[in-house]
């Protein structure tokens, strides 16, 4: 189906069924029950979720077929969403032209940027790539105030041009809209005590990762993908094939510069607003962070990375006192305390100890990643049989 | 008539005079081998043919075109394959995959953005790619991950990924080395093969006296970075300048 | 979801059965009915306290999150009441607001849009809050302040002092009550003059972004106003973290006064620079060489330790005070948690209690009506004096204290004293003045 | 005239502290071949030893004042330090004034301890694995340091104050001929800058004329051929972690007076750190010397009021462009060697 085999086609139909039941996939614990924390199923994050899928979908492709390791893929996101954002402060809400546009400049930034960077390999790469995107954001932080709103950021204003757009009534703010379906539409469906949210701007930017998602397997399964793994591999032997492997790795950066754009483009869709320290270098650091943890040079691999740091970030920071005493409250009063004392360090202001700990184990005990974290427990369950059989459907030849 | 023209062609690296005034002709389809002590510069001379090195002086020109500040690639993509001591594969691809690679440059050039066709319907690629194996009696390991072959089958993979771009001149850099006696004749026998079979033009640098003389078919003996002599293998063993410089050499490997 | 803390068997027993029946929080869900973005349901509101608990700030972060507990518990009834007793208004009766008990889910700002916005979005729309508030800095006040503007809900700032939150990036559902860069400039400039002279030369180090501009701008109109000169300003990075090349070349410019356009990790680092750099030993011009730190706040003087000694500032309020409210309130939060409030944490109380009585004022907890309430609110007994939320641009005017560096503290907490309190009238300003100028409040927006 | 020499000198002091930073990092990287993102947490655990230090000499105890109030009307506590009880007031207060440097006998041990462990725990299982791997792992390590830190000493800056003796600053205007104050310097940055020479020099010295040293240096050009002469590299090896810990922590330690020590301090650091490593060549220690010099000068001259004002926000951004430049010329750095981290 699509110009894909069997195996790959099954991965995208799990994405797929994955992205589209999310809301109740994400929803599993009914409302007001003590575990309700957990859930992750309201439309912020659910969307940070797939766009950060997309991130890190793109940054794999240059990672984890060529193996440069890029530390500056933050700035083309951010130059994405400011291209965004003035599309939207300029032109019009509609979400179109400014997903469009992000990508092209992103695109272009990307291009310029490997063009340079891509003359040295190795940790030098690295490092060009890290000092573009620290220029990036400082200027983008202090003296470009001007173009991209500096500390307070840039948001779509009541009196921006928007020359496509008639003119707002008044006290409407602008609302960021796909031919006038706006992004925060949609509706819920209580079943019992659950309660499922259904995100027009989510289903949005889910259908957008599966466009990405189903790219980015098709350039794995390419030609193409085989000359980058075969970079990743052996320069020398490119070389002297008589491949030239600047435009090769220089494609795969701008590609992944491109999903990079989508990327901030669609943040700046969903949640109207930009910041410079999207540029920041820790940010190019999550992304990093996202595809080893899923699994670099894996299909599914960077999706999982993303969701599960997002997921973190959003969920585990805002578990407080309160939420620990209200779940152990069952407990005895001295064994709660000390349990409370036990877990609390570990949530809430202390959800960086957490995440820190969590690369840790995962970089020791799995250094594939959450994917072979997966396929151990896949071949725990089909014992023996399996363990000679190495193409799991995630997996993929380039490791 | 010869396909490779090389012409006073001098390098130094610092104080060190790699290439001295190096001259030297290999004809079209004959097999013709460089010896020489470590150090003669051998490898140097090597090098600048393939556009690793850029020689000081002189030129060298294949086929009546220069190959001098051209880019490896490109000097691959005018017909000259390289294959190295140690066997340069794709370690990390599988056998089927790195016979592919080669492939796909001998008929798209040097880069093509097939971003989104799917490898499985290159049909032309794929059978160019099993023929390849077949010939080379590596079919059944197809699947195997290169990295995890044995050097023997490391160095055929690494032929035959040459063979399949068909260059009109294969340069080998001491393709036997390190191998055992046994590999040492397979690679011999497959090497005259290649040569009975196919239209090409073979360099080969060796240290191993019974592989250059089972193969070539002239000798250029280089010594301190200039050429020595150069004639056919049995004027060669008798060659006195050649047993002064090398003689212990000889006759300890032959 | 979101619990109340301090009698917290019970409560949760009846809390956890009455949401699992009623309240869907959500606010598409709401909509319906109540006209406005989550409408709270049942017998509870829920508040978003947002506030950075990771990176540099989480300490004033957590002092934050401490004041907002205290306003919680005295909300509910619970504790000596506080400020509540001090109040001008007495629409607040301790049962809740609007007879709603109140709870509270916390989020962690990182001190980045992003994650703030991201955090405040997860309070809207998965917990229902119906107000935000909290944050350390402006960045984030701006962004978290016209996301609550687009979703329909209040919020009320926390710490942020640059000129736009209530200047040029003003929005109907936001308000300050903290003050900002006008105010400092305005109330430092005349104690300046009268302690360092009108016939003195200024080197500004400003801080590369939107607050260091305002800051400077402010600071550097209101003493010029007054004779001073400008000798230089330059502007440093904000991920600077050793201000030795910017200080060193001070004394060479002929300045003799040296102005730290600098808050948190900035201030402390660049002013224990100067100090070490003996700048304050110095003779220029035949005067004593004088550093100015327009913006103070107790965790930075902590900081900075034994460098403020006799350094001028401003600051939104002082535990120190000795008005009735501040007496109350330090006495409460002093009881409580063993140590004296900050004035992250003073404000940040004071904008939970002035919402809450906003409410019971309107009678409703719609985002417009608590507007309503709000704009043009005159009160006084939260700690500064007379004040008034001024409905032009939603920026409390009142009091401002200029404090200087104390010489002998007795503890770690007593570490400035009071100069000077400035007269709310000296640094009124109008809505329409230049340094606030762009920006346009738009209409309230009550969600969809 | 002045104000060059000054930015000169600034730079210098600047560097210095880069300089030290890199050290270790690029000891680490040459000898073990590791990529330590946990190298700034170590910088920064450094510091913290001199406020723990600090703090453990002014341990104390509380007696009551009743003459004095606290803020909520009580009798105020008073912490008396037990050292003043040991040696007396003035001798003890001595003492605490110079807690910086003296804490420099505690951070050695602890900092060569903390080498060790986090050496033979967590990254001699690294070294067979990929670079990135590597870079997880330590960055992973370094949040977890930095967390524990924030647990127990909070986010805020702690002052540590260097002794008295060294506030202020040396004319150096003066002496030169210059205006009075044109030149000035603090007295603590002169003191941080002798020190960082003396431990530069002290790494170099050891690593060239010793034996121990010979090996290292023969480990890091070759590490099998000297592992096949049947030396056990590793174990040395595991002392070069525990000695470049110990550089970083002491690089913390006589940093505090500079800039208070918060957890944070590290990561600010990590990205110069690796900036000056790399543009002076990964795994050569004098490149990592002049490189953290010559950033340390350039930005020194950057942040001119003068150069500003023509190029506005160069300042931000002069290590990245430098760094950049000099990448694009000499592609392995300044002193780097061919094939180290290319592939």
């Amino acid at each position: 189906m699509f110009g894909l085999n069997k195996k790959d086609t099954g991965i995208l139909l799990v994405v797929a069924f994955l992205a589209l039941a999310a809301p109740f996939i994400l929803n599993p614990f009914p409302e007001g029950s003590a575990m309700a924390q957990f859930n992750a199923g309201y439309p912020d994050l659910m969307q940070r979720l797939v766009i950060f899928g997309i991130f890190a979908i793109g940054f794999n492709i240059l990672f984890g077929l060529t193996g440069y390791l890029s530390f500056g893929h933050a700035a083309f996101l951010g130059v994405g969403s400011y291209a965004a954002i003035w599309m939207m402060k300029l032109l019009t809400m509609n979400v179109v032209p400014a997903i469009i546009v992000s990508v092209l400049f992103a695109g272009l930034f990307s291009l310029l940027v490997g063009w340079i960077s891509l003359r040295r390999s190795g940790i030098y790469f690295s490092i060009l790539t890290l000092a573009f995107a620290q220029m990036s954001y400082a200027l983008a932080y202090s003296v470009l105030t001007p173009i991209t709103g500096g500390e307070t950021g840039l948001q779509p204003k009541y009196d921006d041009p928007r020359i496509l757009d008639g003119t707002l009534e008044a006290g409407q703010s602008p609302r960021a809209n796909l031919f006038g379906l706006e992004m925060n539409d949609g509706f819920e469906l209580a079943m019992g005590n659950w309660v499922f949210t259904f995100n027009a701007g989510y289903y949005i930017a889910a259908v957008v990762m599966l466009i990405a998602f189903y790219l980015s397997i098709r350039i794995f399964r390419s030609p193409f993908g085989m000359m980058l793994r075969a970079v990743k591999s052996n320069q020398q032997r490119m070389n002297y094939t008589g491949l030239n492997t600047k435009p090769y790795t220089l494609a795969a950066f701008v590609i992944s510069g491109m999903y990079a754009g989508l990327a901030g483009g669609l943040l700046v869709a969903m949640d109207t607003q930009v910041g410079a320290e999207r540029m920041f270098w820790t940010a190019s650091g999550e992304v990093v962070l996202m595809t080893i943890l899923g699994g670099a040079g894996t299909l599914i691999g960077p999706v999982l990375g993303a969701g599960f740091i997002k997921y973190m970030e959003n969920i585990v920071s805002k578990i407080n006192k309160s939420v620990l005493e209200q779940w152990f409250a069952f407990m005895p009063d001295g064994i709660e305390d000390v349990m409370i004392a036990l877990v609390y360090p570990f949530v809430g202001k202390g959800w960086h100890l957490t995440l820190g700990l969590l690369f840790m184990l995962v970089v020791i005990f799995l250094p594939g990643g959450l994917v072979e974290g997966g396929q151990r427990i896949a071949k725990m369950f089909r014992g023996k049989k399996a363990s000679d059989d190495t193409t799991d459907a995630s997996k993929t030849p380039a490791e | 008539m010869a396909i490779l023209e090389v012409k006073n062609v001098g390098k130094r690296f610092g104080g060190l005079q790699a290439l001295g005034d190096v001259n030297l002709n290999i004809a079209e389809n004959s097999c013709h081998a460089i010896i020489g002590p470590n150090g003669a510069g051998k490898s140097t001379l090597l090098n600048c043919l393939v556009g690793k090195l850029t020689p000081d002086t002189g030129s060298v020109m294949f086929d009546g075109q220069s190959v001098l500040g051209r880019k490896p690639y490109e000097i691959n993509q005018m017909g000259i394959s390289r294959v190295f001591q140690t066997p340069e594969i794709f370690g990390d691809l599988n056998v089927m995959e790195n016979m592919m690679i080669p492939c796909f440059a001998k008929r798209d050039g040097a880069f093509r953005m097939h971003a989104l066709e799917s490898i499985g319907q290159e049909r032309d690629i794929i059978a160019k790619a099993e023929e390849m194996l077949v010939d080379m009696k590596l079919i059944d390991k197809r699947e195997m991950q290169a990295s995890s072959m044995s050097r023997g089958d490391k160095r055929r993979l690494e032929i035959a990924m040459c063979l399949a771009q068909d260059p009109r001149l294969l340069l080998l850099d001491e393709p036997t080395a390190g191998m055992a006696r046994a590999d040492t004749n397979n690679t011999i026998d497959l090497l005259k093969q290649i040569k009975e079979e196919r239209d090409i033009t073979i360099a080969i640098i060796e240290h191993d006296m019974h592989v250059v003389f089972s193969l070539s078919d002239r000798i250029t003996v280089l010594a301190q970075g200039t050429p020595l002599v150069e004639d056919t293998p049995d004027k060669i063993k008798g060659h006195p300048k050649v047993r002064e410089a090398y003689l212990g050499e000889i006759q300890e490997a032959a | 979801m979101s619990f109340s803390n301090p009698t917290r068997r019970g409560l949760i027993k009846t809390g956890a059965v009455a949401s699992a029946g009623l309240a869907l929080p959500t606010y598409l869900r709401a909509d319906g009915h109540a006209g406005f973005t989550n409408a709270p349901q049942g017998s509870t509101v829920t508040l978003g306290f947002n506030v950075p608990q990771s990176g540099p700030y989480a300490d004033e972060g957590a002092d934050e999150l401490r004041a907002y507990e205290l306003a919680v518990e005295h909300l509910n009834g619970g504790g000596d009441g506080g400020l509540m007793n001090t109040f001008s208004s007495d629409a607040l009766k301790g049962n809740g607001i609007l007879g709603k008990k109140v709870e509270y889910v916390t989020g962690d700002t990182q001190t980045k849009s992003d994650a703030a916005r991201a955090s405040a979005k997860s309070m809207i729309e998965k917990d229902g809050a119906v107000m935000v508030t909290g944050g350390s800095s402006s960045g984030v006040a701006v962004a978290v302040q016209a996301l609550c503007q687009e979703a329909g809900v209040i919020f009320m700032a926390g710490l942020t002092h640059s000129n736009d939150t209530t200047g040029k990036d003003k929005r109907a559902n936001g308000f300050r009550h903290f003050f900002n860069s006008y105010m400092s400039g305005a109330a430092l400039a005349p104690v300046l003059a009268a302690n360092y002279g009108t016939d003195r030369k200024a080197y500004h180090l400003t801080a590369d972004y939107n607050w260091g501009y305002t800051t400077e701008e402010a600071v550097r109109s209101s003493t010029e106003a007054m004779g001073w000169e400008t000798v230089a300003a330059v502007k440093t990075p904000l991920t600077q973290t050793d201000f030795s090349a910017y200080i060193a070349p001070v004394l060479q410019s002929g300045a003799d006064v040296l102005v730290l356009n600098h808050y948190g990790g900035n201030m402390v680092n660049s002013l224990t620079n100067a100090v070490q750099f003996g700048l304050r030993d110095k003779l220029v011009n035949d005067k004593n060489f004088e550093i100015v730190v327009p913006l103070y706040s107790r965790l930075m003087a902590k900081g900075a330790g034994a460098n403020v000694k006799g350094i001028f500032g401003s600051t939104n309020w002082h535990w120190s005070l000795q008005d009735e409210g501040s007496k109350a309130f330090v006495k409460s939060f002093g009881t409580k948690y063993g140590f004296p409030p900050s004035q992250a944490a003073h404000t940040c109380y004071v904008q939970a209690l002035l919402y809450a009585d906003a409410v019971e004022r309107a009678g409703s907890f719609n985002p417009c009506a608590v507007v309503e309430a709000l704009e043009d609110f005159e009160f006084d007994g939260m700690g500064n004096g007379k004040t008034l939320y001024r409905g032009a641009d939603h920026q409390c005017f009142k009091d401002v204290l200029v404090v200087k560096g104390k010489e002998n503290p007795t503890s770690e907490f007593d570490l400035l004293e009071i100069v000077e309190v400035t007269p709310v009238e000296q640094v009124t300003y109008d809505p329409d003045h230049p340094q606030m100028a762009g920006g346009s409040l738009g209409s309230c927006n009550p969600g969809a | 005239m002045d104000a060059i020499i000054l930015q000169i000198l600034n730079g210098l002091d600047k560097g210095s502290a880069y300089a030290l930073i890199a050290l270790g990092l690029t000891l680490i990287f040459g000898t073990l071949g590791v990529v330590n993102f946990a190298h700034g947490a170590l910088f920064m655990i450094g510091a913290f030893c001199a406020v723990t230090f600090s703090k453990m000499l002014s341990f104390s105890h509380t007696i009551i004042d009743e003459t004095q109030k606290d803020f909520l009307g009580n009798p105020l506590k008073v912490d008396v330090p037990y050292i003043h009880d040991l040696f007396g007031q003035a001798t003890g207060n001595a003492i605490i004034d110079w807690a910086v440097p003296l804490s420099i006998l505690f951070t050695i041990p602890v900092m060569i301890g903390i080498g060790f462990v986090m050496e033979r725990g967590l990254i001699k299982h690294f070294y067979k694995r990929p670079h990135a791997d590597q870079i997880l792992v330590t960055f992973g390590l370094a949040i977890v340091l930095q967390e524990v830190i924030k647990y127990f000493y909070g986010a805020n800056p702690i002052p540590t104050p260097a002794p008295a003796v060294f506030a202020g600053s040396f004319d150096f205007g003066a002496m030169l001929g210059f205006d009075a104050n044109s030149i000035i310097y603090p007295y603590w940055r002169l003191v941080y800058f002798a020190f960082s020479a003396l431990i530069i020099g002290a790494v170099f010295a050891f690593l060239q004329f010793t034996t121990f040293g010979m090996v290292v240096r023969a480990g890091m050009a070759d590490r099998e051929t000297v592992g096949l002469l049947g030396i056990n590299i590793d174990k040395r090896f595991t002392i070069m972690f525990g000695i470049a810990a110990a550089v970083a922590g002491l690089a913390g330690v006589m940093y505090a007076p500079i800039n208070s020590p918060n957890y944070h301090m590290g990561m600010d650091f990590l990205v110069l750190s690796f900036v000056v490593v790399v543009v002076g060549g990964m795994g050569s220690l004098p490149g990592a010397v002049l490189a953290g010099f010559l950033l340390g000068i350039l930005e020194s001259f950057a942040s001119m009021a003068a150069v500003l004002e023509i190029i506005p926000g160069i300042n931000q951004i002069i290590i990245y462009l430098v760094a950049i430049i000099i990448l694009l010329t000499r592609p392995r750095g300044l002193m780097g060697r061919k094939g180290v981290m290319e592939e």
